[in-house]
C-alpha cells in the first residue's frame, strides 16, 4: 500500500485541489459514485476507512470516505448519499465537472493488525462505501487473512450498494467453496427479494469465526454499531478487536475547527475508525 | 451567469409594513444592478410599474396579515412562487403591529381613527408562515442587506444561505465591542436574538432590542432574572419583549409572564 | 546581552513602544474603551489605562479609578490575543470559475508585524496553548503561524489579582514563565514608579540594547518579587486541578449540569472571551457574481449549528452544550493535548452575562461527589 | 387607444397597483364627458395602530417605535418624536448635538431624494418602467445615482448605526456620538455626493414639463438663518406663521365617509407640503451657490409646476450635501453623546422636514414618562387632498390625451408627490372587507 502524502508545509490544508469528475456513476436511488481524477499533481494516495473533504464550488464542502481501491490510487472513488444540499449537488455532478478535494484524512482500518485471523465486517446502508476500500485489499491479499464476512444490511433491496460485487465477493472473499461470506439483510423486502429481511445484527450469532482472532470492522448509524457491537461482544470477541468508524460535524478535517470532536476524540484526526475501548464511555451517552 | 439561460423571476411583495425590508434591497447600492442581472426583476411595484404575470421563481415576502383581503392574497402569491421567502420582523413574525394581538383591537381604532365604524381589520398580525408554506425566513426589523444579498445569491446558487441562527452576542464579541451588559449593567437582549444585525446596539452604547426575534434556543427566563438583579422592573421587561418580534412565541410567553 | 534582570523607568517604557515601531512592529496592549480595558493600538503612554483598576464578578465590570499612577494595575479585560493571531473572521480563499473547473485567487495578505504590550502570565500560556491547536499537530494553520511567528511579546507580570481570575491554582500565574521577548513587572514605591524586567529571548535582548536601562539591584528584585507574591495571595478564586479530569469523567450525568443549564443563556460569550478557545466555523459562500470565497469565523459549541449531522444537532439541550464546553476545557483537553484548555483568567466568568462560574461548577460537583 | 372623449361618455381611468411609490396604493377617476365626477386616490395600505400602541410605552421607546411607521424616512419619524417629547420633557438639544442630528437628517434627504428622483420619478420622464432598464440605456447615470444614494445611506449608517431604522438616535441626544475623524472619513464621499447632486440639478432641469400650474397653499417649517429641516415656526404661502404646538389650532384632519382618505386642511382649505413648499418658502435660506444651481436649471425662487417637484429635489440634495460638509467641517465632540433627562409629566409637539414635508408629532407624557396620548401627522396624509385636486384638474385639463398616456400622467402626478403610503396609512381610512 502507497502511504500517503502528508501535508507539505507552507500550503494550506483548507484549500482544495481541483479533481475532475471522469465518471458518475448512479448506483441507486439517492446514491451517486464519484470516480475523480486529479487535474494536477499527484494521484491521492490513501488508506482504507479514510476520508476526504469535498468541496462544491460555491456550494459547500463535506467529508466523504473513499470508496475505491487502495490499489489503484490514481482515480479517487467516493460514493455519495443525497441528503441534503452538498450532498444533493454532489450527487448531480457528470463527467467532465470540477470538484475541490482535500485529504485523505483520519485513521483507517486496522488491516495489519487483523492478519492471520478472521474478519467481521459489519455495514449498514451507506457504511458500506467506506469499508469496501478494505474488502479490496484484503481480496488483494487474501491469503493474509482467515475467514472474512460482510453483513450488510439496507433499507430496501433497491438500496443495496454495488449489487454486482456483492455476487463477486461471494466467490472472491470465500474462504472455502461455499463459504458465503457476503450476508446481506433488509429492513423490508421488496420487489420479489427472497434474501434475509430484518436487522444486521441478526446475522451475527451463526457466523463461524474464531472469536479471539477475529476483527471487525464497521460503519453504520451509531445505534446500529452499538448493537453491533454488543452482539459481537457476545460472541467473544475481545472488545480492542472491534473497530467502528464515526461522523461527526466537520468543518475543516484538520483538527483546527473543533467542531468533530466526541468525548476526548478529534474524529477528523484520532478517526474516524477508532477501537471500541476508545469509545466505550461515550457511546451509550446522549447528546456527546 | 450564462446569459443565454433564462433568468429566474423575482417577485417583491408587500403587506402591513414600512417598506424599510424592500427598501432594503434597493439600499444594495452597490450589487443592485448586480442583482437586476442576475434576476429578473418581474414585478417589484416599488421599483418599477414593469410587472409581469407569474409564477416566479423567487418571491420576497414584506409584511404581515392583517385584513382579510390580504389573507387571501397571500394565497394566490404562494401559488405563483416556486421560492418564497418572508422577509422582515413583520412577515416572520407579525411586526410592531402585532402588539395588537396583545390589546382590544377595536379599542385601538378607537383611538387612532375619528370614525372607527370604516375601520375593518383582523384581530391579530399574524406571520405569512401561519398562512402559507414559506421556504426561507429572513429576520430582522428591518432585515441585513448583507444578508438579503446572502439569501438571493444562495437561491441562484441552490445552497443553503448562511444566516446563522445563533446569540448576536457571537456578533458582539467578534466586533470586539464591550458588553455594555456586563460592563454597564445595562440591559440588553442578545443573549436571546438571533444575530444578523451586526451587533451594532451595543457597538452604539446600548442593549439589543431585539429586532430579529429569539435565537434558536432562547433562555428568555433566565436572562430577565438578571435583569431583575439589574434593576428592571416587571413592567419594563415587558415592554422589552413586546417590540418588533412581539408575536415570536418566544419573546411573547416571556412578555406574558411579566403581565 | 542583559543577562539577569534589568530596571526600566517609567519613561524607558515609552522609548521601548519607541523603538518597537521604528522595528516596524505595530504595538498593540490595554487601552481604555466603551468602559472597559481593551486591547487596541497603542503608540503613547497615555493611551495605557494609567491609573484605572477593574473590579470584576461574575457577570459584571466595573472600571475603577486606583488613586495613583499605575499603567499596568488591572487584570485582563474581554479581548485576548487571539482576536489578532487568530481573528474572529478571516477569508480563507476566493475562486472563480474558469472553463468547466475554478481556480484559487491568491492574494498576499499584508500582515503586520504585531508587538503585544503587557500580556499577561495566563495569556502567555494560552498562546501556547493555542500554539499546541493550530501548529502542534500533522496540520499547521498557515494563517495563525504566519502571525504567531512575527509577534514580539512584552509580558508584565500581575502585581494584582483580580476577582475572577484563579491563574495560581491552574499554575499559569501570576508570573510570566516562558514565551515572552522582555517580561516586566511595575513596581510604584514611594515617588519611583519603575519596571523590573527579564529578557526572554535574543530579540527582547536586542531591542532592549536600544533603550536605556539598568541591572536592576537586589532589593528591587525582592520588591518585584513581593508585589507578584502578593497577587497570588489575592486570587479571587481558585480551581483544584488535582483529579479533575476523572473527575469530570466520573460525573457526566450529575444533576448540575441541568441546574447549570437553567440558568446559561447559551449565548456563546464564554467561549469567544476565552483565550483559548479556537473554535471556528468554516463557511463558503459565492457572491452574485459567481466568485466563491471561503471564510472561517469563530464558532461556538453553544450553538446548534455546531454539533449539527444530517436531521438535526446532536447536542440538542443547553445541558449537552455546557457540559461539551467545561469538560473540553477542563478534561477532554488534556487527553487532546496534554494540557489543560484553561488557564485561569476568569474571563468566562466576568463575561457571562449571567456570571455563571466555572470554578463555582466544578466545586458543586466536586463536592457531591468527594 | 387614441380615442378622445365623446360628449356624455363615461370615461374611468384605474391604476389598481401604483407603482413606484412607498406603500401600497390604486387610483380610481371617472370622468363624464368632459366632467371629472371622481377621483380617489384609494389607499389600501392595511392600518398599523401606532398611536394606540403608544400609549403605556416608555417616552424613551418611541424613536425606535415610530421609526417603523416608515422604512424610508425613518429619521423624521425619530427627529419629530424626540422633539416632540424633548418639549414635553422640557429640555432643549443645541449645539454639536444638534448638529448631529441635522446631520443625520442630511443623510436621510439624500438617500431619500435620490431615490425618488432617479428611481421613482425620473423614469417617467424618460419613459422607462424603471431605473434598471434605464440603467441598461444609460449606466453611468444610475451608477452616479447609485453612489449618491450610497452616501447618503453612508451618512445614517455612521451617524444612525445603520440606514433604515437607525439605532443611535435618543430623546435627548444620542447613544454614542461620532469622533470627529469618523465623519471627516466620509469627507471625499460627500464631496463627490454634491458633484453628482450638481449634474443631477443641470439634467433634471433640462427635462420637459407638462404646462401645469396649481395656486397651492404652501406650508413648511421656516427659521431665520437655515434651510428647514429641524424645528423652526410654521409658516405658508397665505401668511401662516404659528408655533408647531398651535399646529392643531389650525390645521385639522377630517374623516369623511365618502373618500378613502383622511382630509388634512388648513383653515378649511387643502394645502401641501414638500420639497415644493419648503423650496418657495425658504429660497432665500439657501446658499448662494445652490441658488445659482437652481437657477441654472430653470428654476426661479418660486416654482408651482409640480411635476418640476423633481428639480426642486434635485436643488435640495445639492443643499443637503453642502450642509453635511459645513456641519462635518464645524463638528466638535460634545461632552456627553446626550443630555441626562428626569421624566415628568408634560405634553410637547415636534415637528421636522421630512423628505416628503412636514411631520408633525405630539406627545403627553405621565410622571413615570409613559406615553399617555401619541398624534402624529404625516406628510402625504396632509397631502392626499391636494394629491386628488391636482388629479381633478389635470384631467379635466388634459381630457383629450389618449388613455394610456392620460393614465400615465396620472401616475406621474402622483408620483411627483413622492408619496408615502406606508407613513399615510397609521390613520387613513380604508376600504376592507368584514373581519371574520
Ligand atoms: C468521516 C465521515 C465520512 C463520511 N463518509 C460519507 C460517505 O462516504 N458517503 C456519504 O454519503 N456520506 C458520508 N458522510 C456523511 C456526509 O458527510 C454527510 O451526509 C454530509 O455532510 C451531508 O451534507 P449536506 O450538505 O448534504 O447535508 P445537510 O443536512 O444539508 O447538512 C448541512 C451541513 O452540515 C454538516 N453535516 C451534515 N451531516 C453531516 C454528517 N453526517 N457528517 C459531517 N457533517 C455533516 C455539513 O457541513 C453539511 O454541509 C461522512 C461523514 C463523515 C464525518
Ligand atoms: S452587549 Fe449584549 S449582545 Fe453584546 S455580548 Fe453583551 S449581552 Fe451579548
Ligand atoms: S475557561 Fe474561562 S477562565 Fe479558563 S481560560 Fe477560558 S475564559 Fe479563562
Ligand atoms: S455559560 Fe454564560 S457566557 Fe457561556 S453560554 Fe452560558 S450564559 Fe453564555
Amino acid at each position: 500500500m502507497v502511504n500517503p502524502i502528508s501535508y507539505t508545509p507552507g500550503q494550506d490544508p483548507m484549500q482544495p485541489r481541483p479533481f475532475r469528475v471522469v465518471r458518475a456513476i448512479r448506483e441507486t436511488a439517492d446514491v451517486v459514485t464519484l470516480e475523480l481524477e486529479a487535474q494536477s499533481g499527484p494521484p491521492l494516495a490513501f488508506q482504507p476507512g479514510q476520508f476526504t473533504m469535498l468541496y462544491v464550488f460555491g456550494v459547500g464542502e463535506v467529508p466523504i470516505s473513499i470508496s475505491g481501491d487502495p490499489h489503484k490510487p490514481a482515480r479517487l472513488v467516493q460514493t455519495i448519499r443525497r441528503v441534503g444540499l452538498v450532498t444533493e449537488a454532489l450527487c448531480k455532478l457528470g463527467r467532465g465537472d470540477v470538484v475541490g478535494v482535500r485529504g485523505p484524512f483520519g485513521s483507517h482500518w486496522p488491516l495489519e493488525q487483523a492478519r492471520g485471523g478472521d474478519v467481521v465486517i459489519v455495514a449498514g446502508g451507506i457504511g458500506l462505501p467506506p469499508l469496501r476500500p478494505a474488502i479490496y485489499h484484503i481480496l488483494h491479499q487474501r491469503q493474509d487473512y482467515g475467514r472474512v464476512y460482510l453483513l450488510y444490511g439496507a433499507r430496501t433491496p433497491a438500496d443495496l450498494l454495488f449489487p454486482e460485487e456483492l455476487k463477486r465477493w461471494q466467490h472472491t472473499l470465500a474462504h472455502a467453496p461455499g463459504a458465503s461470506p457476503v450476508r446481506v439483510t433488509v429492513d423490508r423486502a421488496e420487489g420479489g427479494w427472497d434474501g434475509a429481511v430484518g436487522v444486521v445484527t441478526s446475522l451475527i450469532p451463526v457466523l463461524p469465526i474464531d472469536p479471539l482472532r477475529t476483527t471487525a470492522l464497521m460503519v453504520g448509524p451509531e445505534v446500529m454499531m452499538r448493537f453491533t457491537i454488543s452482539e459481537l461482544r457476545k460472541r467473544g470477541i475481545p472488545e480492542e478487536n472491534l473497530y467502528l468508524s464515526m461522523e461527526r460535524n466537520m468543518k475543516c478535517a484538520v483538527g483546527f475547527c473543533g467542531h468533530c470532536q466526541y468525548g476526548p476524540h478529534f474524529i477528523c484526526k484520532d478517526g474516524p475508525v477508532l477501537a471500541f475501548p476508545r469509545v466505550r464511555d461515550w457511546i451509550t451517552r446522549k447528546e456527546v | 451567469m450564462p446569459s443565454k439561460q433564462r433568468k429566474p423571476t423575482l417577485a417583491v411583495w408587500k403587506f402591513a409594513s414600512c417598506d424599510g425590508c424592500q427598501l432594503s434591497l434597493l439600499d444594495c447600492e452597490d450589487e443592485l444592478l448586480q442583482v437586476a442581472g442576475a434576476v429578473q426583476i418581474a414585478n417589484f411595484l416599488e421599483a418599477s410599474s414593469a410587472v409581469q404575470p407569474g409564477p416566479y421563481d423567487l418571491s420576497l415576502v414584506e409584511g404581515s396579515i392583517t385584513t382579510p383581503h390580504d389573507a387571501e392574497r397571500i394565497q394566490a402569491i404562494r401559488k405563483s412562487s416556486r421560492f418564497l421567502v418572508t422577509i422582515g420582523a413583520c412577515a416572520t413574525a407579525g411586526g410592531i403591529q402585532a402588539l395588537r394581538n396583545f390589546a382590544d383591537v377595536e379599542e385601538f381604532t378607537r383611538i387612532v381613527y375619528a370614525k372607527p365604524e370604516y375601520i375593518k381589520t383582523l384581530k391579530h398580525s399574524t406571520p405569512i408562515s401561519e398562512h402559507v408554506k414559506v421556504d426561507f425566513e429572513l429576520r430582522g426589523c428591518p432585515i441585513n442587506k448583507g444578508q438579503l444579498l446572502e439569501v438571493i445569491s444562495a437561491f441562484l446558487h441552490k445552497r443553503r444561505p448562511n444566516i446563522p441562527q445563533h446569540s448576536v452576542c457571537l456578533e458582539c464579541k467578534a466586533r470586539g465591542t464591550v458588553c455594555v451588559m456586563v460592563a454597564q449593567g445595562t440591559p440588553c437582549l442578545g443573549p436571546v436574538t438571533q444575530a444578523g444585525c451586526g451587533a451594532i446596539c451595543p457597538a452604539y452604547q446600548r442593549g439589543c432590542y431585539g429586532c430579529f426575534g429569539p435565537q434558536e434556543n432562547p433562555n428568555t427566563v433566565a436572562l430577565s432574572a438578571w435583569w431583575t438583579l439589574l434593576g428592571l422592573d416587571e413592567a419594563a421587561q415587558q415592554r422589552a419583549f413586546r417590540t418588533y418580534n412581539a408575536g415570536a412565541k418566544a419573546f411573547s410567553k416571556e412578555a406574558e409572564r411579566h403581565g | 546581552m542583559q543577562k539577569g534582570p534589568f530596571v526600566l523607568e517609567r519613561s524607558g517604557l515609552l522609548q521601548l513602544l519607541q523603538a518597537l515601531k521604528a522595528k516596524g512592529y505595530l504595538t498593540l496592549g490595554p487601552t481604555v474603551r466603551e468602559g472597559a480595558i481593551v486591547y487596541d493600538q497603542l503608540s503613547r503612554l497615555e493611551d495605557l489605562p494609567i491609573g484605572y483598576t477593574d473590579h470584576q464578578e461574575g457577570g459584571t465590570y466595573r472600571l475603577r479609578r486606583r488613586g495613583d499612577e499605575a499603567l499596568f494595575g488591572y487584570n485582563v479585560g474581554p479581548h485576548s490575543w487571539k482576536r489578532f493571531l487568530h481573528p474572529p473572521i478571516l477569508r480563507l480563499f476566493r475562486a472563480r470559475k474558469i472553463n468547466g473547473g475554478f481556480e484559487f485567487e491568491h492574494e498576499a495578505e499584508a500582515l503586520p508585524n504585531y508587538a503585544f504590550i503587557g500580556v499577561r502570565a495566563c495569556e502567555l500560556l494560552a498562546i501556547r496553548v493555542q500554539d499546541q491547536v493550530f501548529l502542534g499537530g500533522a496540520y499547521q494553520d498557515p494563517h495563525y503561524k504566519a502571525r504567531r511567528e512575527r509577534v514580539f511579546i512584552v509580558a508584565v507580570n500581575c502585581t494584582q489579582a483580580g476577582n475572577t481570575c484563579f491563574c495560581a491554582s491552574v499554575q499559569s500565574g501570576p508570573k510570566a514563565q516562558a514565551g515572552f521577548d522582555l517580561a516586566l513587572t511595575e513596581v510604584l514605591e514611594g515617588d519611583r514608579h519603575y519596571f523590573v524586567g527579564e529578557v526572554g529571548s535574543e530579540r527582547g535582548a536586542e531591542v532592549l540594547g536600544e533603550i536605556p536601562h539598568r541591572a536592576a539591584l537586589p532589593s528591587e528584585v525582592a520588591q518585584a518579587e513581593a508585589k507578584v507574591a502578593q497577587a497570588t495571595r489575592q486570587m479571587g478564586r481558585s480551581l483544584a486541578t488535582e483529579g479533575l479530569k476523572e473527575m469530570l469523567y466520573q460525573n457526566l450525568e450529575h444533576p448540575r449540569w441541568e441546574q447549570v443549564a437553567a440558568r446559561c443563556l447559551s449565548c456563546g460569550n464564554c467561549t469567544q472571551v476565552c483565550p483559548t478557545c479556537f473554535c471556528t466555523s468554516v463557511e463558503d459562500h459565492t457572491d452574485l457574481s459567481g466568485v466563491a470565497e471561503r471564510t472561517r469565523r469563530w464558532d461556538s459549541c453553544f450553538t446548534a449549528d455546531f454539533s449539527y449531522l444530517h436531521g438535526g444537532s446532536v447536542r440538542v439541550s443547553t445541558k449537552a452544550r455546557y457540559r461539551q464546553w467545561l469538560t473540553h476545557k477542563l478534561a477532554t483537553w488534556q487527553d487532546q493535548f496534554g494540557m489543560l484548555g484553561c488557564v485561569g483568567c476568569g474571563r468566562c466568568i466576568t463575561w457571562c452575562p449571567v456570571g455563571i462560574d466555572l470554578t463555582e461548577e466544578v466545586a458543586a460537583m466536586r463536592g457531591a461527589h468527594v | 387607444m387614441g380615442e378622445t372623449p365623446k360628449p356624455q361618455q363615461t370615461k374611468t381611468i384605474r391604476v389598481g397597483n401604483l407603482a413606484r411609490v412607498e406603500g401600497e396604493g390604486a387610483l380610481y377617476v371617472r370622468v363624464k364627458g368632459s366632467q371629472v365626477e371622481e377621483v380617489r386616490l384609494n389607499i389600501f395600505e392595511p392600518p398599523r395602530f401606532f398611536e394606540a400602541f403608544l400609549r403605556g410605552r416608555s417616552f424613551a421607546e418611541v424613536p425606535d417605535i415610530t421609526a417603523r411607521i416608515c422604512g424610508i424616512c425613518p429619521v423624521a419619524y425619530q427627529m419629530s418624536s424626540c422633539q416632540a417629547l424633548e418639549a414635553a420633557l422640557g429640555v432643549q438639544v443645541e449645539g454639536p448635538l444638534k448638529a448631529l442630528r441635522r446631520l443625520l437628517y442630511c443623510g436621510e434627504w439624500i438617500e431619500s431624494h435620490a431615490l425618488h428622483i432617479y428611481f421613482l420619478h425620473l423614469p417617467d420622464f424618460l419613459g422607462y418602467p424603471d431605473a434598471v432598464r434605464l440603467a441598461q440605456d444609460q449606466p453611468e447615470r444610475i451608477q452616479q445615482a447609485l453612489a449618491l444614494k450610497k452616501t447618503g445611506n453612508e451618512l445614517m449608517a455612521l451617524l444612525g448605526g445603520r440606514e433604515i431604522h437607525p439605532i443611535n438616535v435618543k430623546v435627548g441626544g444620542f447613544y454614542r456620538v461620532p469622533r470627529k475623524a469618523e465623519l471627516l472619513d466620509l469627507r471625499d464621499k460627500l464631496e463627490r455626493a454634491r458633484e453628482i447632486a450638481l449634474q443631477t440639478v443641470h439634467f433634471v432641469g433640462g427635462l420637459d414639463f407638462p404646462d401645469f400650474a396649481p395656486d397651492y397653499t404652501f406650508v413648511s417649517l421656516r427659521q431665520e438663518g437655515e434651510y428647514p429641516i429641524l424645528g423652526g415656526r410654521l409658516v405658508s404661502s397665505r401668511g401662516l406663521d404659528i408655533a408647531v404646538a398651535e399646529f392643531e389650532q389650525h390645521f385639522r384632519e377630517e374623516h369623511v365617509p365618502h373618500s378613502n382618505a383622511l382630509h388634512a386642511t388648513l383653515e378649511g382649505r387643502p394645502y401641501l407640503v414638500g420639497p415644493l413648499a419648503r423650496y418657495n418658502l425658504n429660497f432665500d435660506q439657501l446658499p448662494t451657490a445652490v441658488q445659482a444651481a437652481a437657477r441654472e436649471a430653470g428654476l426661479g425662487p418660486v416654482c408651482r409646476n409640480p411635476f418640476q417637484s423633481i428639480v426642486v429635489r434635485a436643488v435640495e440634495t445639492l443643499y443637503a450635501c453642502e450642509e453635511a460638509l459645513r456641519l462635518i467641517a464645524e463638528y466638535e465632540e460634545p461632552d456627553a453623546p446626550s443630555l441626562a433627562i428626569t421624566p415628568r409629566a408634560g405634553e410637547g409637539a415636534g415637528c421636522s422636514e421630512a423628505p416628503r414635508g412636514i411631520l408633525y408629532h405630539r406627545y403627553r407624557i405621565d410622571e413615570q414618562g409613559l406615553i399617555t396620548e401619541a398624534r402624529i401627522v404625516p406628510p402625504t396624509s396632509q397631502n392626499q387632498k391636494m394629491i386628488e385636486e391636482d388629479l381633478r384638474q389635470f384631467v379635466a385639463a388634459n381630457l383629450e390625451l389618449p388613455k394610456p398616456e392620460l393614465t400615465l400622467r396620472c401616475e406621474q402626478t402622483i408620483r411627483n408627490y413622492d408619496p408615502c403610503i406606508s407613513c399615510a396609512t397609521h390613520f387613513l381610512r380604508l376600504e376592507i372587507e368584514q373581519a371574520p
